[in-house]
């Protein structure tokens, strides 16, 4: 452990930041791109876009973290979360035509299913002590298991038909505004709702009591319990809305901003489950920082999708690692999180 | 015919004792099991998937169409055999081959990569008749089925180049005739799609040498919002027209389609149709006819005509196994001088006068 | 007290195993396909032929090597999940060597058995390396080995794959394989009739993980090691250098996935290809340490049940019509059961079925 | 007891019995706490006090017995109940979060809120009003994360939040363990103003002489049983202690006279940083002779443990050098270092000394794995390591309840008595002790003192650290005094008292010229 133990949040953004921004002109300089065209708006659009559901299962899994539950099934969550808000869309329309008002149900489904899905694993890992790593990828096998069989029972192939997606609202004379106008003011309303849960989820890990208990949780859970307050009620809650953020992260992917869940092979998460992790412990456990890390990845994923279109001589098979390698590179350099120090310890006040 | 016995006993000799043991009286049944067919009786078919897996919606569910429609015509008994691992291909063949209840008489394999598993189990089991889907093993045995992926998608390209300095409008959706600009999302970066790839951007510079090909790959097969995300970005480079080699997560391109408000082209079967929700941005597919090889291959076999199928067969535009069909709904639309380019280098392929890079099977280097 | 925890152990996988098929077969029916059909293939498909059984063994070979891989990590406090990634590297680099190295050696048994040494070597070398790279950046730069061995795990299987289909895929194929290794290069069947597993092969796996329990139980260098994975501060006391041993930890891990990877490339596959087609070896393995409490030789009942669990999969997937998704689902159930030991004590104490008061 | 004085006991506690599995805890304890008193509860480690007052805190349910406040039976099934009937707690081992700010732990669990949100305003306005009432410096670090202050501001911040919580009745268990001279009469200051302010005390401590300071009554617990509460005033430490271990306790250690032979460490301008990259030491010299043991006094966290670290190999040296035995080691392993008889008994038994779930004798390894005859080529012979184990809990009194028990099912001081045999059984020739003897009951005490002395008087140099000022008198040779990171001053134990020890461990120099001598050079 060293003096970047400390590393705060603002620091770890900041370098992300920097390291973006240092890629980004580092490899436009270097082949003598054109900004211009790499750096599009619409790239930037996509690349937010990319970000919302790895935010949202991020936050989700921070929380559970800051309270001492890894939640390392998030991938599988957000699986089951795909399925539940197409396959509820999908049953609800009927014959008919799927309709906005069946794909927000689709996606409160996803949320409801998913926190009850999570309800058992948070017995499991709580309440009976399972370990937490291997309950985690445990979670992932069922889900790829299960998620797809169950898509083979109600439509007979391991994907949905293809469906509809949210449509974007646009804010009248906001949306004219030049490039933020077309970033924020023109877009799926599940970006609001992200913008929304991450500024949230900040204010109530850092202003509100619940928030002090889930740090406390984490941290020192007897020092919670003594102050009287009850350690595993507050995981019970973490665990579960972390389940319920994958889950909305899932259904994001496959109705939000999808079109329907494809069952195949790692299925259509494919790995941004995992990601999700990453992210929240580059944002260094703050909700805003997870964030902004989810915004790297959406960012990483969007530049090598640049240089593939701007038609720069890479494979697309190492391009697309550029994510995986992204994350290596900030960890080495900016390094240490901190995680809460009873992390995978299960609580007992008395045996 | 005494060459055959010998081969055939050799072969069984191993796998024959296990099966002695396990009984049920399958003496006779390994016998005139090869002649089965003929006989009348049920005829016994196992697929194996590629490992995209069935519900791929390109040539694992293609190819079991096929078997499907031959099974309501023909007494046939379909086992299906989804499989994703490839290191377990050499396991599931032969578990298959040795198989007593039943006793398959055609195993199909899905994909290329079946082949090296392949080049021991046709050997290893001579008796087992099987099909190849997208290469080939030399053994009396097997019958190799190649489509001309390369051919359908010069004509994609043809169709797209055609297209990008025209004028087209439907339901919203238009074309740029300013630019000619056309986008290409391929699944993996290797071999087999790449010869898509040149193909198209070949077809499309047949038709207009200054077209600008937007590429970009995937990764994988399945990740829609991926594919939607390169698509969109080649949109937004000024592509109007993007045709995908994606097989499932080729969805993900219409969809940027109509966000974009432009045109995709399909691959494998006619999009347009199997995917009605896209048809209003669905220019044409390029299709191939897998189901009718698979259900040919099964013909063969319930009609005990292996000869007809077996060994190499690579299908093409010169047996109308590939082509490239115009959508359902925008299809009427175009002007005929699509037709027209699509059918003059389909003769100039056929011909020899075209020369389409790479092979059915994939771009050598 | 050892003896009681052992039987626990296995009292508890055995427990776990039914309820996740029982769970299984609960689905299986409400489904609406027939349970105890389910049940009898997959017991069958594990262990009703010989080849079944060779099929079953070849699996545990497999999750023996690379549940070994994972236990050493483990035992020493660092979670390894990548020995997927360096399983794959490992195999990979095996087939280069073979591939490359066989035109100046000898044919036939000799050059086989060479090669097969010098693969071997190739592997344990370069998955020993390739884990070391999350090894270091633990011990020097503080980065949190779950993740970075996560992202390895992709970045092999994307690397392997480039480099497989753009530089090792022979003139004229167009498959994302190489070439097939010589005929002679390959493990000999013995009884059993299989192409892919080979006694020899479960004899490595088997000699693997009794080395290895050696190592940790009766060398110096095992002391330290687990006792960094016990109380790193006390091994910090005793002189073992934690970053050192976070290092030379992975490396350990490393060497035997390379070896699993070696295995796979040389018993089973007999060339190489994507990796993203290959099986979650390296996952599954992190089940079966924590089933055998991480210790090397509990490894081998337990690598023996995940092999019996997949070889019993795959035959209901092509004699049944349930889908083969729900074996894995199944599979997936035994997992956590697996990881809540804690469960079945609870139930075995309320039942009266003994089970220690803590 | 009549109901008509039964509210002059603000705590009682009647025939409470606790167990776990087979140990008996708690057997039968009565215990009543006048309102406005300080009430002592000493014993030795195990007795069961921390036990008996986690039932009193609601933290375990009683096998037996009752709980009442201020006459009023009550049930207690979480520290909420607890708090809520005014029963407050500050454990040994501080609750606190270290990662949140003062502010935020002591309010955590009532913390105000206005609109959902916490109201700081409020609290803070809160706090500042208790800290005012008593006098504390708390208010001071409210923004300040918990893991950058002292033990001492802690231990503060614990009695704040207690009082914020409104507690009347405050158990403080072992609160001066870790505190200075002058941080526990301030303790006793506070204490003082509590109990004029009505609220009532239990103090447990293992230091007698505290006991009687500070405490108005006092009850003795051997092996979970009450056996006696007496008057502060008229009792005597002996009585006390004949109360405690059952039998009569020297208090004396005879210091014999040696003559320090050749110089065995030199330490020389050491300078060392901590995990947070702070400079802790800076700039120490220092020489340790043969038979010398030279102790280090001063406040916790003012540089010793990194010091200490640095000596043994557990830290690398921001600057200076180290040698030993006439050779460099700065740079050396701490391996090397073991090897070369450089014998550590660390401060922190339950993390660094000992591998809580290996039985004792794979904790008789720990240090020794590449020595002969444990370790030869590699391979250990665990029968020589089992050997060893025996003779260490033979020649050491170490009393497990099985051999082949796991070393955390030993009690404080037998774990310490196990970790000082492993230490010295190696026959080093330079033992670095640090708190050899915290938390450690009176008979293990002696016995540990003994051992260090025996090998002082063998030619072996000993470097102690110890917060408890008497043991280090007792003890050493010569004293360093350490204050932020540097020797203050270096004295003899002969001519200084605890009370200038004090000053020189807070940086001020004593006024009066008893510390004499001139014994001001800092060099060694
Ligand atoms: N959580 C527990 N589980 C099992 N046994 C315990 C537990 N806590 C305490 N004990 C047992 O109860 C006895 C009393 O322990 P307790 O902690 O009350 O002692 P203490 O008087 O506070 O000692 P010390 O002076 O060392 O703090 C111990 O000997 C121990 O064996
Ligand atoms: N879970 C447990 N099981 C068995 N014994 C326990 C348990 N927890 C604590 N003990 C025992 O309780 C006793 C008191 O423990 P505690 O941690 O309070 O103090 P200590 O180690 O004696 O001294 P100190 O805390 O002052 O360093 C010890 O004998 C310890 O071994
Ligand atoms: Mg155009
Ligand atoms: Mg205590």
């Amino acid at each position: 452990m060293s003096v970047t133990e400390y590393a705060n949040p603002v620091r770890v953004t900041v370098g992300v930041g920097l390291l973006v921004l240092f890629v980004v002109g580092g490899v436009a300089t270097l082949l003598d791109l054109p900004g211009a065209e790499l750096l599009t708006v619409g790239a930037a659009q996509r690349a937010l876009q990319a970000a919302i559901p790895i935010a949202l299962a991020a936050i989700g899994g921070l929380y559970a973290e800051k309270s001492g539950v890894f939640n390392i099934g998030l991938e599988g969550f957000m699986i089951f979360g795909a399925l539940a808000a197409a396959a509820t869309a999908s049953i609800a329309s009927g014959e008919g035509a799927v309709t906005q008002a069946h794909l927000w149900l689709g996606i409160l489904v996803a949320v409801l299913v998913c926190a009850l899905l999570t309800v058992v694993y948070a017995l499991l890992t709580i309440r009976y002590r399972a370990d937490q790593i291997v309950a985690g990828l445990a979670v992932w096998f069922v889900a790829l298991g299960f998620g797809p069989f169950t898509a083979t029972v109600i439509w007979g192939g391991v994907s949905s038909p293809s469906l509809p997606n949210v449509d974007a609202i646009t804010v009248p004379v906001l949306a004219e505004i030049p490039v933020l106008g077309r970033l924020v003011f023109d877009s799926s309303p599940l970006l609001w709702l992200t913008l929304f849960l991450t500024a949230a989820a900040w204010v109530v890990l850092y202003r509100t009591r619940y928030g002090y208990w889930v740090q406390a949780a984490g941290e020192n859970p007897q020092a919670l319990d003594t102050a009287g307050v009850s350690v595993n009620r507050v995981r019970y809650a973490t665990v579960i809305f972390s389940g319920a953020m994958a889950g909305l992260g899932g259904a994001v992917l496959s109705i939000g901003i999808g079109s329907g869940f494809t069952g195949t092979g790692v299925t259509m998460v494919d790995g941004r489950g995992w990601i999700a992790i990453v992210a929240y412990l580059f944002g260094n456990y703050n909700p805003v920082g997870a964030f902004g890390a989810a915004l790297l990845f959406g960012a990483m994923e969007m530049l090598q999708i640049q240089l593939q279109t701007i038609g720069i001589a890479l494979p697309g098979s190492i391009t697309e690692l550029f994510p995986y390698v992204a994350v290596l590179v900030v960890l080495a350099a900016v390094g240490y999180t901190r995680m809460p120090a009873a992390v995978g310890e299960p609580y007992e006040t008395e045996k | 015919l005494t060459d055959d016995g010998d081969g055939g006993d050799g072969g069984d000799g191993n796998g024959d004792g296990g099966d002695g043991t396990a009984g049920d009286g399958t003496g006779t049944g390994d016998g005139t099991s090869t002649g089965d067919g003929g006989s009348g009786g049920t005829t016994n078919i196992a697929i194996v998937s590629s490992p995209a897996g069935f519900g791929d919606r390109a040539f694992n569910d293609l190819a079991l169409e096929g078997l499907q429609n031959a099974a309501e015509e023909y007494d046939i008994e379909l086992q299906q055999v989804e499989e994703t691992d490839q290191s377990q291909y050499g396991t599931v063949q032969s578990r298959l081959a040795e198989s007593q209840n039943p006793d398959y008489d055609l195993i199909v394999l899905v994909s290329y990569n079946h082949t090296q598993a392949l080049q021991t189990n046709a050997e290893e089991y001579p008796d087992q008749r099987w099909m190849l889907i997208n290469a080939h093993v030399e053994q009396p045995n097997v019958a190799g089925y190649t489509w001309a992926n390369h051919e359908m998608s010069f004509q994609a390209g043809v169709l797209a180049g055609t297209m990008t300095t025209r004028e087209l409008s439907h339901e919203g959706n238009t074309l740029n005739p300013d630019n000619a600009t056309i986008g290409f999302v391929g699944g993996v970066d290797g071999a087999l799609i790449n010869a898509f790839e040149r193909s198209y951007v070949a077809g499309a510079e047949w038709v207009n040498e200054d077209v600008d090909v937007r590429v970009g790959y995937i990764g994988n097969y399945t990740d829609t919002q991926t594919a939607n995300n390169i698509a969109s970005s080649q949109y937004d480079a000024g592509a109007d027209i993007v045709y995908h080699a994606a097989a499932a997560a080729g969805q993900g391109v219409f969809q940027a389609a109509q966000d974009a408000q432009r045109f995709a082209v399909g691959v494998d079967a006619d999009q347009s149709v199997t995917l009605p929700d896209y048809q209003d941005v669905i220019m044409g597919s390029a299709v191939k006819y897998i189901n009718r090889g698979t259900a040919e291959v099964a013909q063969a076999v319930v009609e005990d005509n292996w000869e007809s199928v077996q060994g190499p067969n690579v299908l093409g535009l010169e047996e109308d196994a590939v082509e490239v069909v115009l959508g359902q709904a925008v299809g009427p639309k175009l002007p005929d001088v699509v037709t027209q380019n699509l059918e003059e280098s389909k003769q100039a392929i056929v011909g020899g006068d075209i020369t389409v890079p790479c092979t059915a099977g994939g771009c050598q280097d | 007290m050892v003896r009681a925890s052992v039987l626990e152990r296995f009292a508890i996988a055995v427990a776990s195993t039914l309820l996740a098929l029982l769970l299984g077969a609960v689905i299986v029916a409400a489904s609406g396909y027939d349970a105890v059909e389910f049940v009898t293939a997959l017991v069958y498909g594990a262990f009703g032929t010989i080849s079944n059984v060779a099929f079953t063994l070849r699996q545990t070979t497999m999750l023996l090597l690379t549940g070994v891989a994972v236990a050493i990590a483990f035992r020493a406090g660092v979670f390894n999940i990548g020995v997927q990634g360096q399983f794959v590297v490992g195999g990979f680099a095996t087939v280069v060597t073979v591939l490359f190295l066989a035109p100046f050696l000898p044919t036939g048994v000799v050059g086989g058995v060479l090669l097969m040494l010098l693969g071997t070597a190739a592997a344990m070398l370069v998955g020993g390396a390739y884990a070391a790279i999350p090894g270091v950046m633990k011990a020097y730069a503080d980065a949190n080995e779950v993740i970075t061995t996560i992202m390895l795990n992709f970045i092999a299987s994307g690397v392997v794959f480039y480099l497989v289909d753009s530089h090792l895929r022979p003139e004229g194929a167009s498959a994302p394989n190489t070439e097939q290794l010589p005929s002679y290069v390959d493990l000999p069947g013995f009884a059993f009739g299989s192409s892919s597993f080979s006694v020899i092969g479960l004899g490595v796996a088997l000699l693997t993980a009794v080395v290895v329990a050696f190592v940790l139980g009766r060398t110096r260098y095992g002391y330290d090691l687990v006792t960094s994975g016990h109380q790193a501060a006390a091994a910090a006391y005793a002189g073992v250098d934690p970053k050192r041993t976070v290092v030379l930890t992975m490396t350990f891990s490393g060497m035997v996935a390379g070896l699993a990877g070696a295995m796979f490339a040389i018993m089973i596959l007999g060339y190489y290809s994507d990796p993203s087609t290959f099986p979650r070896f390296g996952f599954d393995a992190i089940a079966v340490s924590l089933l055998a409490a991480n210790n090397p030789l509990g490894v081998i009942p337990a690598a023996l049940l995940f092999g019996g669990l997949d070889a019993g999969g795959q035959y209901i997937g092509f004699t049944l019509d349930v889908p083969r998704q729900l074996v894995d689902g199944v599979v997936g159930l035994v997992v956590l059961f697996v990881a809540t030991p804690e469960l079945f004590r609870m139930a075995g104490r309320r039942t009266g079925l003994g089970g220690d008061e803590e | 007891m009549t109901t008509e004085n039964a509210g002059q006991f603000a705590v009682r506690l009647d025939g409470i019995t606790k167990r776990f599995g087979d140990v008996v805890a708690n057997e039968g304890v009565d215990l009543a706490v006048e309102s406005g008193s300080v009430h002592a509860l000493v014993g030795e480690n195990g007795a069961g006090k921390t036990t008996l007052m986690s039932v009193l805190y609601g933290l375990y349910r009683p096998d037996a017995g009752t709980i009442s406040v201020h006459g009023e039976e009550r049930r207690f099934s979480s520290p909420r109940d607890a708090i809520d009937a005014g029963v407050g707690m500050i454990h040994q081992h501080f609750q606190l979060v270290d990662t949140m700010t003062v502010l935020q732990n002591i309010v955590l669990g009532q913390e105000p809120t206005s609109g959902g949100l916490v109201d700081q305003a409020s609290a803070r306005e809160d706090v500042k009003a208790i800290c005012d009432t008593y006098g504390f410096d708390v208010d001071r670090y409210l923004d300040t994360r918990v893991e950058q202050l002292g033990v001492g501001v802690q231990q503060r911040v614990e009695i704040v939040k207690s009082l914020y919580r409104g507690a009347e009745t405050l158990v403080l268990d072992e609160p001066t363990a870790v505190l200075t001279p002058q941080e526990v009469d301030a303790l006793f200051d506070v204490m003082a103003e509590l109990t004029d302010r009505g609220r009532s005390l239990i103090f447990i401590t293992h230091k007698l002489d505290e006991a009687m300071t500070a405490a108005d009554r006092i009850t003795v617990l051997r092996d979970g049983k009450a056996v006696g509460t007496v008057d502060a005033a008229t009792t005597s430490r002996e009585e006390l202690a004949r109360m405690m271990v059952g039998r009569d306790v020297l208090f004396e250690v005879e210091q014999r006279e040696t003559t320090p032979g050749d110089v065995l460490v030199d330490v020389d301008d050491l300078r060392v940083r901590d995990d947070r990259d702070l400079e802790q030491v800076g700039g120490v010299d220092a020489e340790i002779r043969e038979g010398e043991v030279l102790g280090i006094a001063g406040v916790e966290g003012n540089g010793q443990s990194e010091l200490v670290e640095a000596l043994v190999g557990l830290r690398s040296v921001d600057g200076g050098s180290i040698s030993f035995e006439g050779t460099d080691v700065t740079e050396t392993s701490r391996r090397r270092r073991i090897e070369s008889g450089i014998a550590y008994v660390p401060e922190d038994r339950q993390e660094e000394g000992l591998v809580q779930d290996y039985t004792l004798a794979r904790n008789a390894l720990l240090g020794n794995q590449t020595l002969d005859p444990f370790e030869r080529g590699g391979f250990l012979d665990w029968s020589a390591v089992r050997d060893h184990a025996d003779d260490i809990i033979d020649a050491y009194d170490v009393q497990p309840s099985d051999r082949e028990a796991e070393a955390a099912s030993l009690s404080g001081g037998n774990q310490q008595k196990f970790i000082v045999g492993r230490e010295l059984e190696r026959d080093p020739a330079f033992v670095v002790a640090s708190h050899p003897t915290r938390g450690v009951d009176i008979g293990s005490i002696e016995f540990i003192h003994d051992r260090l002395l025996e090998m002082r008087d063998r030619g072996m140099g000993v470097l102690l650290v110890s917060s408890k000022l008497d043991e280090v008198q007792k003890l050493s040779d010569r004293i360093a005094v350490m204050y932020e990171g540097q020797f203050v001053d270096v004295v003899d134990p002969d001519d200084v008292t605890e009370h200038d020890l004090g000053l020189l461990m807070t940086g001020d120099s004593p006024t009066d010229d008893r510390s004499g001598d001139g014994d001001r050079e800092v060099e060694l």
